[in-house]
């Protein structure tokens, strides 16, 4: 599998690590919504189809990355700074099919 | 490859001593490997007395370019991964608003210590935290993409730009510093593992060491 | 329908095995069961089979979507063992462990459990501490557990790098001298006979498609072959559990899948006679009947349904097996293929009603399914039949993620991919 | 002259004689050869022994689908089993051994398996070795007996002992467009391709490029095809950028067009050169790839179709054409399709007589009647073979009418001498790798075969692999694939014009004979005919059934050629058609791959080693190293004669009693930078550090967000916004990530950079009453007194010329300072350290050591952080601030993470003053011979010198409450039971009197 970093360009999976289901929402820290905690913790998606991810390019810029990734073939259809004030550093965008 | 000229010794730390090479004890001079039908790859260490880490602000890149082009004379050309050398300086980009700048003279943070205010971003002294190793030869692209997923192509990995990958545990940044001249930095912790490798590696070939 | 004997085997040599009968009947859905088990694989099967057996239920159906044991249980690598850290979890493998050392025999049919022994390489002095305060946390709940010296390990498996030089010199092992392999898929097809035997209706190439409600409650579940009503739904779909949730409303679970990968060689002369793990690593290896060596490691480290394996993972195996044993460098790979893995958040699973009236759910395997089939099966039998857990399964609630009343094994927390 | 090695003809160079042996026989072959060729034009007929049945077995095939000649090649000790003949390369020396025989290949005493052929049907083992179900051989023990010998006799080759000398190579390639295949198509579509300027790699399996090629006798541009190959790959040579790989298998295709190969570099050659790999594996990214993979042919399945000499008709035009060598004198062809008359126009010209063709077919094209008049051949159209005779060679058939409809035999039986019979029952392309590539083949009723799905990801198909079977066809497919492949729309280059032999491309849907015998589907396997009809009456039928209860296409060739054959007689038996039974997913690899190539440049050397700063000078001061992780650090530095725990508790009393220096470089150290750095520490430890002055540390603790204990460490302010954070040596990169993913993720918001430093400084931590007295003789630039460097107060100064940043702060329990300084001044610094040292006493001290000292101050490390235990079970409540959340706040205080009975820290004190051990049980009630009822564990012990007992510290349910009773260590893996008192966790200097000084 190949990803586009927006940084690096396509680079194989074995330099990233999985930071797991993007949709996850954190509270906001002072928050006492134990149930709104539980649900970030532990609770996904897990869809078989297209599927927001985080993914860190550990072993290339260490950015952070949204991913959009289909489950059932792999497919990534979109990888795009976790940051949105990357801007300037992107030189690759997703080839739309990787 | 680049004669190892010896810079104007800028920095007040005249009097230390050498910095200890990790690689000493795994550091053979000479030929090596399949030779006799000719060196392919030229292994070296390279031990330059400054290498920086220099981190923009979000919006401040363009400031931090500047500033190493104030204190380098190195410009950054555009674009992700971008970076230049002169033989003695070299800089490039690793990550996002991230550079890398290398002196073969110590005290280079010193240079930078107005030049990188809070307001642009930040700098870090790395020049004992990573080791260099110059490759160099016909063969050197033969010998890294055996470690590398990247590809080390001409025109896929231009003249004196910097790319950041890995080889399993060790991490590295990869500078093209000539037509078949590439300069890696990796963590001093892994460097002598990595010099083995690399001169097994280049077994096949024919390697030198100097 | 017939024994399964050496004296029918015989007989129906003679006449030239035209009279065997097909394994398990291919009857058509009924109306309405008393109890619908959503998957055929081997929990689903085994559940069939001592609801059934230990329950007198037999009205029962168990739908595949596709055919039967395609799941796991047919991808898996075979290992059986209980040598598990916490007692919640020692426990319920261990009573597993008691159902596979009578299993062949229950079923007429020999899933060739062979008890040749699990042994865990530890690599440090430190390790082999952790080892033993796991090999003791099962002593100390009646589980066999031995440590082995490197010289006592030489011996057993002559074939490993026992030398000092290794990068990660083998100091030593825990050992389950009960635990083994099994034939994966004769698990599957002997829970089927044994369920088919008593009654129960096996159902391949039947896929859920939505669930019958009354409310809030579960009344059945509609299908690619039609409606079919039960009092009582069990839902044991492993990698498919967010899918086939998802059908029930319930939008998400503690669960991600992720694909593990599986080799075999081709076949040796015997090389090992153990289960054998590295240390250092996530390597694991046994060696098949047919004599083909069945390995494998870690996870593919993302959520996946494509039951592919990505390039990374085979290198990092191959290299491991290596470090283990460099005689093998020769050996050739002949085979990988993936499965996919119900991954819960604290790595442990999931065996309990709810959470909606008139469900029953079994789920969060991790890689470690296949060990778990009878007690899995024998434990949600008696949850569907009586309304409760057993007290093996009371602990593997869905809320406990919630209460922090974790069963973490491997004290890795809610990021599945590290359990 | 060898016995059926023809005049002329082949590759081979017929003046270069190549020498090796064949179970110890001596033959000679020639430059070309492969093992199967050289040893078949040596009058060989027996290649090896099946499964099962153990019968004998001759070529089937010319390639890599081989399922009956499997040998062991031996180089010294070093074996490599299982390999097919047809693929090894002969070298002089080779040493090549057969397999799954005893005593000797021609007899083989466990060919009387055969006898129980009925009794040894499909899945008989689920049916029996059950053994009683009562009685001292119950439970597992009768089959574990029976299997013993069940996996005696399975198996086929050994695998080796000895380590493999030979090293193995990974390279990593890009490409615009990778070839796979190297017959006409692929020919084609590479020279497509780089004509337009494309990167280019070509891989082929067999040595040559060529592909059919090599041995079809066809003419292409007016030359022989061979030619014409040899002439289009030999252009390519030279080219930059065109990468030729021959030997090459790509077995795997993988996500994001990322393809896995395997080069056998020097498989071929007595000696290889130095350094070179064995195997190479090629890892390609390709932007695009064209798939060139041709097709192969399939056997018939008839009674007796496994004897030595049967063999597939392509196989005896690739012996004849390619290496010159005739499989027979007489041969006789049986075919359901027309592929099978060039081949008898080819043997025929090689000099065979052809004594029959045998087509199932009632109705042959005058085209076909043509080529066997050419051929000299007698043809039985609407025939089939019936039977075949010899013993471990063909000495004849036997042939009967055949209606292909009903599939009905009549008439008499006619035999026919022959010494090889060869079979084509039609041909199924090569998909392997478009099936990988996650897509289902679609079935061509025309073709009776699966062709390749609609690509899932960037692929093109050419040739036999899209099912255009002839080279005109290849030729045009390849052309076009290639340039699309490229990018580009139009090239000048002609295509070249093909005289081939005519031929419909469509065989008769028949696969098998049904007569008595048995009638092999699976060669290797010894699944016969009547085993998939048992599975079908079992009700095993759907294909992947079929595949795992009769073991049908799971053998090293993985059914290359009886897949479709099997599922053929399936669908028979279930009045179906053929994909209603289905296909199966092709996995990885293609080909065996050898696991030394997967292991590549990790072959021997699994992990690098991480070495301090000041390792060399631990391993010559006589340091006894302890991998941790990937780092190497000294355990202890014994003295002659000193055991581990004579050596450790030496250095710990030392330091308690005037100095001890131990290397810390290992500690992760994480510069956090920028203005938001304090606001950033205090969300994710616990404890407050925007309070913490400049030139000062604080210890620190993190949890993960469902409030467990994650890592702990000391952080110094450097600057207002400059901190130096250290975590534990194991977890150091895992709060790297931690910070990186809130500060990307969470907090985008946040000025903070965070790097890893922990390789610039090397770090030296000196303790003991001394420790202070020894810094003053040796720092200058600083006073390193109570005023000018407290309790956790941080300086800066030099050693020995080298700038220094001392923090005085402790993890023994003593007056300790953490001396950093620039990690290649490492060694310079440490040396001076331990010269101003000696008058005072230091020593140098290892991990147990610091594990003695810090038990007995009840320090916790990742033993007890072991992602299981909270700050309270630690007794670090305290460090939980309640001023602020930070990460893990909101989520600590739930039911089961407060409950009372969780395991809590404690010290133990050992009562029998012996020694317990890590991993020791701890409980109320001693019961040695039935161990029960325990209520935590030991995490870690030592004799304490300090205290003059055995220690150690454990996790025990509501330990807390428990202090001053009396336990158990209950130790049943070590037999080691004993009494112990628990107590606090903090053993020595609880008030920290020493370390405040």
């Amino acid at each position: 599998m190949l990803i586009t970093c927006p940084y690096c360009g396509p680079r194989d999976v074995i330099e990233f690590t999985y930071q797991g289901d993007g949709n996850r929402q954190r509270p906001q820290p002072a928050s006492q919504d134990l149930d709104a905690w539980n649900a970030y913790v532990y609770e996904r998606l897990n869809p078989a189809g297209d599927h927001n991810e985080i993914w860190q390019h550990s072993g290339g810029c260490r950015a952070h990355l949204k991913v959009v990734r289909n489950t059932l073939t792999h497919e990534i259809s979109s990888a795009a700074f976790a940051r949105g004030d990357h801007k300037s550093g992107a030189r690759h965008k997703a080839e739309g099919k990787s | 490859m680049a004669e190892r000229q010896s810079p104007e010794r800028q920095s007040p730390e005249r009097q230390l001593p050498e910095h200890l090479s990790p690689l000493e004890p795994a550091l053979h001079p000479g030929s090596h490997g399949n030779f006799e039908h000719g060196v392919d790859v030229i292994l070296s260490e390279t031990k330059p007395g400054s290498i920086l880490q220099l981190a923009a602000w979000p919006g401040e890149e363009k400031q931090l370019i500047s500033g190493i082009r104030t204190v380098t004379g190195l410009t950054l050309p555009d674009g992700a991964g971008g970076g230049s050398t002169n033989g003695v300086r070299s800089v490039f980009g690793f990550a996002p608003g991230k550079f890398t700048v290398v002196d073969e003279a110590e005290g280079l943070a010193l240079a930078f210590a107005d030049v990188v205010t809070p307001a642009i971003g930040t700098l870090t002294d790395l020049s004992h935290g990573r080791t260099a190793i110059r490759i160099a030869g016909p063969k050197a692209e033969w010998v890294l993409a055996k470690f590398f997923a990247i590809d080390f192509a001409l025109p896929a990995f231009p003249l004196g730009a910097g790319r950041s990958t890995n080889h399993h545990d060790i991490f590295a940044q990869i500078q093209r510093t000539g037509a078949d001249q590439f300069d890696i930095y990796v963590f001093r912790s892994f460097a002598r593992s990595f010099w083995k490798a690399l001169c097994h590696a280049s077994e096949e070939v024919g390697y030198e060491v100097q | 329908m017939a024994e399964y004997s050496a004296f029918s085997l015989l007989k129906n040599a003679f006449n030239g095995n035209k009279d065997w009968k097909p394994a398990w009947r291919k009857p058509d859905p009924k109306a309405s069961y008393d109890v619908i088990i959503i998957g055929g694989g081997g929990h689903g099967l085994s559940t069939a089979y001592y609801l059934a057996k230990e329950h007198g239920i037999t009205n029962v159906a168990v739908l595949e979507k596709g055919w039967l044991g395609s799941g796991n249980v047919g991808r898996n690598t075979t290992a059986v063992r209980s040598n598990y850290l916490l007692p919640a979890n020692t426990r319920f493998y261990e009573h597993s462990m008691k159902l596979w050392e009578n299993l062949s025999h229950d079923l007429n049919y020999n899933v060739m459990f062979s008890q040749r022994g699990c042994l865990n390489l530890a690599h440090t002095p430190a390790q082999l501490d952790d080892y033993a305060r796991r090999g003791n946390a099962m002593r100390h709940l009646g589980v066999d557990a031995e440590l082995m010296t490197t010289a006592e390990i030489a011996r057993l498996v002559p074939t490993l790098d026992v030398s000092g030089n290794a990068r990660f010199p083998i100091v030593g092992g825990l050992m389950q001298r009960r635990a083994g392999t099994a034939r994966h898929d004769a698990v599957a097809w002997g829970y089927a006979r044994g369920a088919d035997r008593r009654g129960v209706d096996i159902i391949e190439n039947c896929e859920v498609t939505g669930f019958l409600r009354d409310g809030d409650r579960i009344t059945g579940v509609s299908t690619t072959r039609g409606e079919i009503r039960a009092r009582k739904v069990a839902v044991a779909v492993a990698g498919s559990t967010g899918q086939v949730m998802q059908l029930a409303g319930i939008e998400t679970m503690p669960i991600e899948s992720y694909v593990l990968q599986a080799f075999v060689t081709e076949s040796l002369k015997p090389f090992i006679d153990t289960v054998l793990t590295f240390g250092m690593g996530h390597f694991y290896m046994s060696q098949s009947d047919k004599g083909g060596l069945v390995y494998g490691g870690d996870l593919d480290g993302y959520n996946s349904y494509a039951q592919r394996g990505s390039l990374p993972i085979v290198d990092e195996v191959m290299s491991e097996m290596l470090a283990l044993f460099p005689g093998l460098a020769r050996v050739r790979m002949l085979r990988s293929w993936g499965g996919v893995c119900d991954m819960s958040m604290d790595g442990s699973p999931i065996i309990t009603t709810g959470p909606l009236p008139g469900m029953y759910l079994n789920c969060g395997w991790c890689y470690g399914g296949f060990k778990a089939t009878p007690a899995s099966g024998w434990c949600f039998a008696w949850t569907i039949a009586k309304d409760e857990p057993h007290d093996l399964n009371a602990p593997f609630t869905l809320d406990r993620f919630y209460s922090g009343l974790l069963i973490d094994d491997k004290g890795q927390g809610a990021t599945p991919r590290l359990h | 002259m060898s016995p059926r090695r023809t005049e002329t003809g082949g590759r081979i160079d017929r003046l270069r004689t190549i020498r090796f042996t064949f179970d110890g026989a001596s033959y000679t072959g020639h430059a070309g050869d492969t093992l199967a060729s050289a040893l078949l034009a040596s009058g060989v007929t027996l290649f090896g022994r099946s499964f099962k049945y153990h019968r004998p077995r001759g070529l089937l095939t010319a390639g890599v689908e081989e399922p009956n000649a499997l040998v062991t090649v031996l180089r010294g000790e070093v074996r490599e089993p299982n390999i097919p003949a047809t693929m090894v390369e002969i070298y002089d020396g080779l040493t090549a051994v057969s397999q799954n025989r005893f005593p000797s290949l021609a007899w083989d005493v466990s060919a009387v398996n055969q006898l129980g052929g009925k009794l040894l049907s499909a899945g008989f083992y689920y049916k029996t070795f059950m053994g009683p179900a009562i009685g001292p051989l119950k439970g597992t023990r009768f089959w574990m007996f029976c299997e013993h010998f069940i996996r005696r006799a399975a198996g086929l080759g050994r695998a080796g002992l000895a380590p493999d000398t030979a090293r193995y190579g990974r390279m990593n390639a890009f490409c615009d467009v990778l070839v796979v295949g190297s017959g006409p198509a692929g020919l084609m579509a590479a020279k497509a391709a780089a004509d337009q300027g494309a990167r280019v790699i070509l891989a082929e399996l067999e040595p040559h490029f060529g592909g059919s090629a090599n041995w079809s006798g066809e003419t292409i541009d007016g030359m022989p095809a061979a030619d014409w190959a040899a002439r289009t790959a030999g252009q390519f040579e030279g080219h930059d950028n065109v990468r030729l790989l021959p030997r090459t298998t790509v077995w795997g295709y993988y996500d994001g067009n990322t393809l896995a190969a395997l080069e056998r570099v020097t498989d071929h050659k007595e000696i290889p050169g130095r350094g070179e790999p064995r195997h190479r594996y090629w890892a390609i990214r390709a932007k695009s790839v064209v798939l060139a993979t041709g097709s192969f042919e399939r056997p018939l399945v008839f009674p007796g179709n496994d004897r030595p000499g049967v063999m597939l008709a392509h196989a005896a035009e690739r012996y004849a054409n390619e290496y010159g060598v005739l499989p027979g004198e007489r041969i006789a062809l049986f075919t359901n399709n027309d592929s099978a008359y060039r081949s008898a126009v080819a043997l025929k010209k090689a000099g065979a007589a052809i004594v029959a063709i045998i087509d199932v077919r009632p109705e042959l094209s005058s085209e076909m009647r043509k080529l066997a008049t050419k051929a000299e051949a007698e043809i039985f159209s609407g025939h089939a073979v019936v039977a075949t005779e010899g013993g471990k060679a063909l000495s004849g058939i036997k042939l009967q009418r055949f209606d292909m409809t009903s599939g009905a035999l009549s008439g008499e039986a006619r035999s026919v001498h022959a010494d090889c019979l060869l079979m084509s029952g039609g041909w199924s392309p090569t998909i392997h790798l478009a099936s990988q590539a996650g897509a289902r083949a679609v079935w061509d009723a025309a073709r009776q075969a699966f062709l390749p799905p609609k690509p899932t990801q960037r692929w093109i198909g050419a040739g036999a692999f899209t099912g255009s079977f002839s080279t005109t066809e290849a030729i045009a497919e390849g052309r076009a694939a290639g340039l699309s492949a490229a990018g580009g729309t139009n090239t000048q280059s002609t295509v070249p014009v093909v005289e081939a032999a005519p031929g419909d491309p469509d065989p008769a849907p028949v696969f098998e004979i049904k007569a008595s015998g048995k009638s092999f589907v699976d060669f290797q396997h010894d699944v016969t005919a009547e085993d998939v009809r048992l599975a079908h009456r079992e009700g095993f039928v759907s294909v992947e059934h079929l595949k795992r209860y009769t073991t049908l296409g799971m053998a090293t060739d993985q059914g290359k050629s009886s897949n479709i054959p099997g599922l053929a007689i399936m669908a028979e038996a279930l009045g179906k058609p053929i994909p209603e039974v289905g296909t199966t997913r092709f996995r990885p690899p293609f080909t065996a791959v050898s696991i030394g190539s997967l292991a590549a440049e990790r072959f021997g050397d699994l992990k690098p080693e991480r070495l301090t700063p000041m390792h060399d000078w631990h391993v010559a001061n006589g340091a006894t190293m302890y991998s941790a992780g990937l780092w190497y650090r000294p355990m202890i530095y014994g003295l002659a004669g000193e055991t581990i725990e004579q050596a450790y508790v030496r250095e710990a009393k030392a330091t308690r009693e005037s100095a001890g220096i131990v290397d810390v470089s290992t500690l992760g150290k994480i510069a956090v930078q920028g203005p938001d750095a304090a606001e950033f520490l205090d969300r994710v430890y616990t404890n407050m550090f925007s309070t913490l002055p400049v030139g000062k540390a604080r210890y620190g603790l993190m949890l993960r967000e469902d409030g467990i204990a994650f890592d702990d460490g000391t952080t110094w302010r450097l600057g207002e916004q400059d901190f130096l954070m250290t975590t534990t040596t194991a977890n150091a990169g895992k709060v790297m990530q931690h910070l990186e993913y809130f500060l990307d993720v969470i907090w985008p918001e946040l000025k903070v950079h965070v790097t890893s430093v922990t390789d610039q400084w090397a770090g030296a931590a000196i303790g003991g009453p001394k420790a202070r007295a020894i810094l003053a003789t040796c720092v200058t630039g600083t006073a390193v007194d109570n005023a000018a460097l407290p309790f956790m107060g941080i300086v800066h100064g030099k050693v020995a010329g080298v700038p220094v940043m001392i923090c005085r702060l402790s993890f023994s329990g003593e007056m300790a300072f953490e001396v950093y300084c620039g990690a290649g001044y490492g060694t310079h610094v440490w040396e001076a350290l331990i010269d101003a040292g000696k008058p005072f006493g230091l020593v140098t001290y290892g991990l147990e050591a610091l594990g003695t000292l810090r038990i007995e101050k009840g320090h916790v490390t990742g033993a007890e952080i072991d992602g299981r235990t909270t700050a309270r079970d630690l007794h670090l409540d305290w460090m939980l601030s309640k001023k602020k959340p930070f990460i893990g706040s909101a989520m600590m205080d739930r039911e089961g993470l407060i409950a009372p009975d969780r395991l809590q820290l404690v010290g133990l004190i050992s009562l029998d003053n012996r020694p317990p051990s890590g991993g020791a049980h701890v409980v109320e009630q001693l019961d040695e011979a039935n161990p029960h009822d325990s209520i935590g564990h030991i995490t870690a012990c030592c004799y304490s010198p300090a205290l003059g007992k055995y220690i150690a510290l454990a996790l025990v349910k509501g330990g807390k409450q428990r202090h001053g009773t009396r336990a158990y260590v209950s130790d049943p893996l070590r037999n080691r039971f004993g009494p112990i008192e628990i107590v606090s966790n903090h053993f020595f200097d609880p008030d920290g009197s020493r370390m405040h000084g």
